[in-house]
């Protein structure tokens, strides 16, 4: 003991070399609390309100349960089709030039800017069975608003971004180098791609389609236009939020949000460490 | 004699994959985000020239455009400032916690935007802890445009942080390790030599957290009010006019918000386009 | 394989990269190409790996003409500047991967590729590092596991773009005279890229000296050494001194300083002596030969010979100029800083005023100066 | 203006009020030479009762919950006790019915809710989870139910409201979700929805292309009103705003109530409306369920019988 | 400025970056940290900018303390190894900025300052390139840019890492002279950091060796090379052959070869001779003083001395042999590829076995060799 303090109190005090260690951290710190960690007591305080048996009791009712398993389909297969459709954006976005790349560029973000409502009801006005899109697929047979299939139309189309911004900037950063060894090797471009470009942009690539996924899970006013909302078979997690909400039933809606809060906290935790892991393979550092 | 001919080099590169490529993109955008976006607009028009303007003109709606305006405007300096701050706590500095602090940064991609207002709802409504005595001191946050701002800061706020901090990562501190040694202040080294070289990464955090705080509906709807004339968004109103069996002025205001995302995306792709050629002149004389 | 370059000419947008220029490479010959940084040298290896097309001219292989061959056909390897390991694999899956990518014809079995893989990383010595992954790898490791990827396939030609330049002086030394040994026993045709004069003159069978684009001078190191053919070639390969003279009395004169005509050639013209910093003895007084006197700014004792750098006095030149002298020639006579001298060309290479031809070589019978170099 | 007044409402009240608040405002001026100003929010009912208790600043509600007021009472003593004792008819100044919106010709032959039960029969509602307006249609169903095969046979009445649940379509979360749905995108063959809504919709939409459809027995919608008392003596407008629904039953307002087609209490206007209003046996939530209470206790909470009908 | 660094430590995480180490630095002096990668050196030198902070230990500056010193207030230049240049600058504006930053008490004004900057530009011979941005620039220009931008505040200490890292060999050679003759000028005090000996021993008054963390040895060029005191500072330095011996009647064994106990001290127990490669001499014969069999593997007679490369014949070595003959001695003996040669040494240090002592140095008296070093 005495000899830790003898070394903390020999140990000269240096300044930071930048300045603005204090301002940035304190206020980045304080920011935070105020506006991201000080609302989350609400929904602490609420929860804690009830037992945890009645809290138990109101995340696994039969038809919230339902609205999970839903929710996460869905949000699966938007995310997952966002990947494949955001990294195909990305790549033509950076690989190649061709007249009205930028606007393409720009529309990328058009979801972003939209309101989510909106998005909801153009999209139903397109997918239903008279509208533009409807008519078609209705030839096929396939339905999609008022379907589970609307709820993943809504989701991918309001989380596109996020794949295509992250995927984007590290495909620009790509050394042309590792593909150039790859095809000096005799390897066709199929097996450049997926063996050594792939595994260079997952972390990108995992992290966007993460995003994307727990933006989905959260989705509400694009979904509920398209989804048809039938008990346990488009129903979603937000509504059975929505719904506790019009019962004037705080603990429960809290509880219900907790769950998926806690949910993509806990994936976006994951994913951020098993990407520094990735990284430290891939730079050393 | 062979001459001029050119081998591809990168992967993808041969025309036939590249236009295979290029061409699927523009389908799927078109698909997927243009036709919404011309149906919007065709909406808007359907009653003719003359009701799009009248329903733009409506005192209420003029409102909801001056308020989402303002909104915006308080809102995005409060990000600016604080995605700065982040981004330099965080690329500037080791400390414990740091990657738990860019994993809180992201809590608003992870909560539904319903959730994100109800948040603040049960913190700062006359229930909640702080509320009771906001309404004892009769200060009204919610359901007025203060609230209206703080849930607007609060879905918005990773954005600006969120494209500084990989670039600053890259660039790293010897830039201005180098000015502090010169014997700059820290608002020196930060004007000098910090924004020159992220300002572009900081136009477009700002324009994406423009771009949504425009746009934001649920976490606004929570804790409007919905006062017409007083605390109604664009987005609300959008939301107002449809319930209302007003679809043709709904779409008018949904047009306009995608005409201000759209000009602010082809503002970025401008400043992008101005990025490159400044770029160039710089690496070419 | 022998490789056959004509008239294989580049631009980069207005920028004329390569001037057309042509080639041979025999069979087996190890060739360095030698430049200052901008002439062009990695642009050709390039557009010999197929990595980059040319504008014109046509490239063989052997007997085979590979001018639109795509590179994945050419069976080159190349070892890239940076190495551009795989990062996200093990050194044994880098050194794996061209023959995993094979046509399922032709491709080893597993077994035979993990023997395969081990016989190469034994012969690059890093047998033992076969599970790490790039990342954790020193540049000279690297290196050698780029080597050892790029010759997984057998190729007939390597190709190596700068494959010292990031490494330390030992290490480089290490591993340069083991890329030669290799070379040797395989018997592969390589080309390497390098802007180190010694390393192109040491590791060589021919060196092509690149500026500008397109080719100066291609020989055998000695030759190259003893006969540049410009003085672009002089200028790059080692120190030189230079003596720019006026034709008076048949004396090269420069002020007050002056040399002598060699017995040998007469030089008939005005124009620039070249000599070698270790073709120079330092006297304390004028000799018949020359009268060239300067000052002692530095002496470095360290090393097997001792430079010493000298400014000319009551004389121009444009460069300081450096004596190399034996041990021996130094103890004989111990120059210090702030001396005055006097230098005496034993042998010289004679650039005539406003020609571009090859200089002429030239040497005085001093007798002060013991046997002389050939 | 000397005083100004937020009334929060519904969603759909927008014009009503637009044109009853410059009626009132003259008759106020005309009344106390003061000028009001009228605020108005509208919003889903039971969304305005929750910004309330978690203080929207609002002086009166005019709703179409009875529960969404009740709730004002019940949580934060915002609305007096008695609420329902201050006004006549319950404080309801105006009400409405459930009724069906069908496609012309009424294909499908729908004229009570028995129809509705039928095979092949898509219905569109919106959620009555979600929506006051899916609460009564629920109700008006086990309304009918318990007329059709008594009080007590709960079986068949369960039988009847499964299948007449099973026939939905889409479930909207709002009445206007499912007004699109029905008439925008075509989907199902019968709209429910209140009498009042089913003929906007027609008049809106096109007289010929759909037909209304009241059914024999159905429920009795009330539309209450209540000022926010505490909110009101704050802002010191209990006056005014009192005065601002007592007068929605004066002859004039409700002339104008009944012209956006609500069923209203004077005699006089009843007289003059009685051919746009069929009569229908009109059952209240206490007769069907005993009360809003017991209704949302026992019919609505989660688990409770609308979860068990859905159940899969 | 002279510079006092006591018992000065770091450890990075878990990892011992520096040992405590002292380190005493005279006003105007110019100090070359020398080591391998790894060994600590922009440790050392970033925590003398104050960049890093000391874990433990002092360090002055003239007579102040200034460990607990912000860098902004310790005025020190530093010149970066990638330079640094602030990019969206221009080449004036890089330079001015340490002046235009300054309080307003001393700061000089607009013109004094564009006065400043001019001259400092004409110092660092780049006054044409005033307003070009740093991305237009080759290395060597940016490398005298940023020396200039660090000296415009005149610090009165240098510090630079690897200055000349990043460049071709003719343009560090260049620059190396020119920033020597502005040191001798201006008279700072400086700290560089490099990993080229060459580098090291020919621009530092003193050199620093260092290794993992700690300093191996602090002397004068000259002296260090004399006198190494240990078999890594050796090893490092320089090209060196390692005779590894068994002690046996006077002679150091190894299988077939031998070599004889110097005249001088005469070692007695087993240990290494460590013969550095212009201290051998080829004979095609033994001679008295050794008995060396070596193959000889290749042969450059380019530049200023021949080098040989040689292989153990019969008996064993960690690495190849090498010797740097002058051209004069090996026209004596032009020795062949293949050829079996005897090589003795005429100086050496040796190493006893197990003991971690400084080397002693052995000569012997060769009557077949010219005059001896020193
Ligand atoms: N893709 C390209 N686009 C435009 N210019 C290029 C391109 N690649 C090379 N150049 C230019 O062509 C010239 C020759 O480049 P090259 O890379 O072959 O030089 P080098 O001899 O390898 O130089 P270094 O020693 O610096 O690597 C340079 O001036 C370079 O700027
Ligand atoms: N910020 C840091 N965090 C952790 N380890 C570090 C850090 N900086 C340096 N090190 C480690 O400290 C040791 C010494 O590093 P330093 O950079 O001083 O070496 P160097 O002698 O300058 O090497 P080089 O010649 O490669 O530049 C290295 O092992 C390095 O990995
Ligand atoms: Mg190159
Ligand atoms: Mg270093
Ligand atoms: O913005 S939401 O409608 O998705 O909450």
């Amino acid at each position: 003991m005495s000899t830790t303090l003898s070394v903390a109190s020999a140990k000269p005090r240096h300044k930071r070399v930048l300045p603005g260690f204090g301002l940035s951290l304190g206020s980045s710190l304080f920011f935070i609390s105020l506006i991201l960690l000080l609302p989350m007591t609400g929904l602490v305080m609420q929860t804690s309100n009830m037992g945890w048996s009645e809290y138990w009791y109101v995340i696994t009712d039969e038809r919230v349960v339902a609205s999970y398993k839903v929710t996460i389909w869905a949000a699966v297969i938007a995310s997952v089709f966002n990947g494949l459709f955001g990294l195909l954006l990305a790549w033509v976005l950076v690989r190649y030039e061709f007249p009205g790349k930028r606007i393409l560029d720009a529309l990328v973000d058009l979801p972003f800017a939209l309101p989510t409502a909106v998005a909801g009801i153009t999209l139903a006005t397109l997918y239903a069975e008279n509208g533009w899109y409807g008519q078609l697929l209705a030839e096929l047979g396939i339905k999609v608003a008022y379907t589970p299939l609307g709820i993943v139309v809504a989701m991918s189309f309001t989380s596109i971004p996020f794949v295509v911004r992250t995927v984007q900037p590290v495909l620009e950063e790509l050394a042309p180098e590792e593909e150039e060894a790859g095809i000096t090797l005799g390897a066709s471009d199929w097996s450049v791609f997926r063996r050594i470009i792939l595994p260079s942009l997952w972390p990108a690539l995992v992290t966007g389609v993460a995003l994307s996924f727990t933006r989905s899970l959260g989705e509400f006013g694009a979904v509920i236009f398209v989804a048809g909302n039938m008990p346990y078979i488009s129903e979603i997690t937000s509504l059975m939020i929505f719904v506790r909400l019009q019962e004037f039933d705080f603990p429960a809606a809290s509880a219900i949000a907790s769950v998926v809060l806690i949910a993509s906290l806990i994936l976006l935790f994951a994913i951020n460490i098993w990407q520094a892991r990735y990284l430290k393979r891939l730079h050393g550092r | 004699m062979a001459s001029g001919q050119r081998h591809q080099q990168r992967v993808g590169d041969s025309p036939a994959v590249k236009y295979t490529l290029i061409g699927l993109t523009l389908v799927m955008t078109a698909v997927l985000l243009v036709v919404p976006l011309i149906s919007i607009f065709q909406q808007a028009f359907v009653d003719g020239l003359a009701v799009y303007w009248d329903s733009l003109g409506d005192p209420d709606t003029l409102h909801a455009i001056g308020l989402t305006l303002f909104v915006a405007l308080l809102t995005v300096p409060i990000n600016l400032v604080f995605g700065v701050l982040l981004a330099w706590s965080v690329t500037r500095f080791e400390f414990p916690g740091r990657k738990l602090l860019m994993t809180l940064m992201d809590i608003p991609f992870a909560v539904s935007p319903v959730v994100a207002g109800l948040l603040y709802l049960l913190l700062y409504g006359n229930n909640g802890w702080i509320g009771a005595w906001l309404f004892e001191h009769d200060l009204q946050l919610m359901f007025a445009w203060p609230g209206i701002v703080m849930v607007t800061v609060f879905v918005t706020c990773p954005f600006v942080a969120r494209e500084l901090i990989p670039l600053m990562q890259q660039q790293g501190r010897e830039d201005e390790e180098a000015a502090v040694i010169l014997g700059a202040s820290g608002w020196q080294l930060f004007c000098r030599v910090t924004l020159p070289n992220i300002k572009w990464a900081l136009l477009y955090g700002v324009i994406l957290t423009n771009a949504r705080a425009v746009g934001e509906f649920g976490a606004v709807s929570v804790v409007s009010g919905n006062i017409r004339g007083e605390t109604n968004t664009l987005p609300l109103h959008i939301q107002l006019l449809y319930e209302d069996y007003q679809a043709t002025a709904a779409f008018a205001s949904a047009s306009l918000l995608a005409v201000i995302a759209l000009i602010t995306l082809i503002f970025k792709a401008f400043i992008e386009w101005r990025q490159e050629r400044a770029h160039k002149a710089e690496s070419t004389h | 394989m022998s490789i056959r370059l004509e008239n294989i000419s580049k631009t980069f947008g207005q920028f004329q990269a390569l001037s057309p220029l042509s080639l041979n490479i025999d069979e087996g010959e190890m060739i360095g190409l030698l430049g200052p940084s901008g002439s062009g040298k990695t642009t050709l290896l390039r557009i010999i790996a197929g990595l980059e097309g040319a504008d014109s001219g046509r490239i063989q292989f052997g007997e085979r003409d590979v001018t639109n061959l795509h590179v994945r056909d050419r069976h080159v390897g190349f070892v890239f500047q940076n190495y551009a390991l795989f990062r996200h694999m093990t050194v044994a899956d880098n050194v794996a991967f061209g023959l995993e990518v094979m046509d399922a014809k032709q491709r080893p079995n597993k077994s035979e590729i993990q023997q395969r893989v081990k016989h190469l990383l034994e012969m690059v010595q890093l047998g033992h590092l076969a599970n790490r992954y790039p990342s954790q790898l020193s540049g000279g490791q690297k290196q050698r596991i780029a080597l050892a990827r790029a010759l997984a396939t057998k190729p007939d030609v390597l190709l190596l773009d700068e494959p010292f330049g990031a490494l330390d002086a030992k290490v480089r030394k290490e591993l340069r005279r083991w890329l030669r040994s290799l070379h040797d026993e395989i018997g592969f045709t390589s080309v390497f890229v390098t802007h180190d004069q010694e390393e192109a003159l040491e590791l060589s069978d021919r060196v092509v000296v690149m500026s500008n684009g397109h080719i100066e001078q291609v020989d055998e190191p000695a030759q190259l050494y003893a006969q540049p053919n410009s003085r672009f070639v002089f200028d790059f390969l080692g120190n030189v001194n230079v003596f720019d003279g006026k034709l008076e009395q048949s004396r090269l004169n420069n002020e007050q300083a002056w040399i002598s005509a060699p017995s040998s050639d007469v030089p008939l013209t005005n124009g620039q002596l070249y000599i070698r910093s270790h073709e120079l003895a330092l006297h304390t007084d004028a000799t018949a030969v020359a009268n060239l006197p300067l000052r002692v700014v530095a002496v470095n004792p360290i090393g097997p010979e001792v430079r010493v750098e000298l400014e000319p006095h009551e004389w121009q030149s444009e460069q300081i100029w450096e004596a190399d002298l034996s041990h021996a020639d130094y103890a004989r006579n111990p120059v210090k800083r702030g001396e005055i001298v006097f230098a005496e060309p034993k042998n010289a290479y004679f650039f005539r005023e406003g020609s571009q031809q090859a200089p002429e070589q030239v040497a005085w019978d001093n007798a002060s100066t013991p046997a002389k170099v050939k | 203006a000397d005083q100004t007044i937020l009334n929060t409402s519904y969603d759909i009240a927008r014009e009503l009020f637009a044109s009853y608040n410059p009626v009132f405002q003259k008759h106020w001026e005309e009344k106390t030479g003061q000028t009001v100003e009228i605020k108005q929010s509208h919003a889903g009912s039971s969304k305005q009762a929750r910004s309330i208790l978690q203080g929207l600043p609002a002086d009166v509600v005019t709703f179409n919950q009875v529960t969404d007021v009740q709730i004002l009472a019940d949580r934060g003593k915002l609305v007096a006790e008695d609420w329902k004792q201050k006004l006549p008819n319950n404080s309801s100044p105006y009400y409405s019915t459930t009724a069906f919106l069908v496609r012309k010709g009424n294909p499908k032959n729908i004229h009570d809710w028995g129809d509705l039960a039928k095979e092949d029969v898509g219905l569109v509602f919106p959620n009555p989870k979600t929506s006051g307006n899916g609460r009564y249609t629920f109700l008006a169903a086990l309304g009918y139910a318990q007329d059709q095969f008594g009080k007590d046979n709960t079986e068949a009445q369960n039988g009847f409201l499964k299948t007449f649940l099973a026939n939905v379509a889409v479930f909207d979360t709002g009445g206007r979700g499912a007004t699109t749905t029905f008439v925008e995108r075509g989907i199902g063959d019968v709209l429910i929805t209140f009498e009042s809504e089913v003929n906007n919709i027609r008049q809106q939409y096109g007289v010929d292309d759909y037909e209304v459809v009241v059914p024999k027995t159905s429920i009795l919608a009330e539309f209450p009103v209540a000022v926010v008392e505490r909110n009101a003596k704050k802002n010191g407008t209990l006056d005014v705003s009192t005065e601002y629904l007592s007068y929605l039953y004066s002859e004039e307002s409700q002339r104008l109530l009944a012209s956006f087609n609500y069923r209203v209490h004077n005699d006089v206007v009843k007289a003059e409306v009685a051919d746009r209003f069929p009569e229908v046996k009109l059952l209240t939530v206490e007769e069907i369920a005993g009360g809003w209470p017991q209704a949302m206790q026992n019919i609505f909470a989660n688990g409770k019988q609308l979860d068990q009908l859905q159940r899969r």
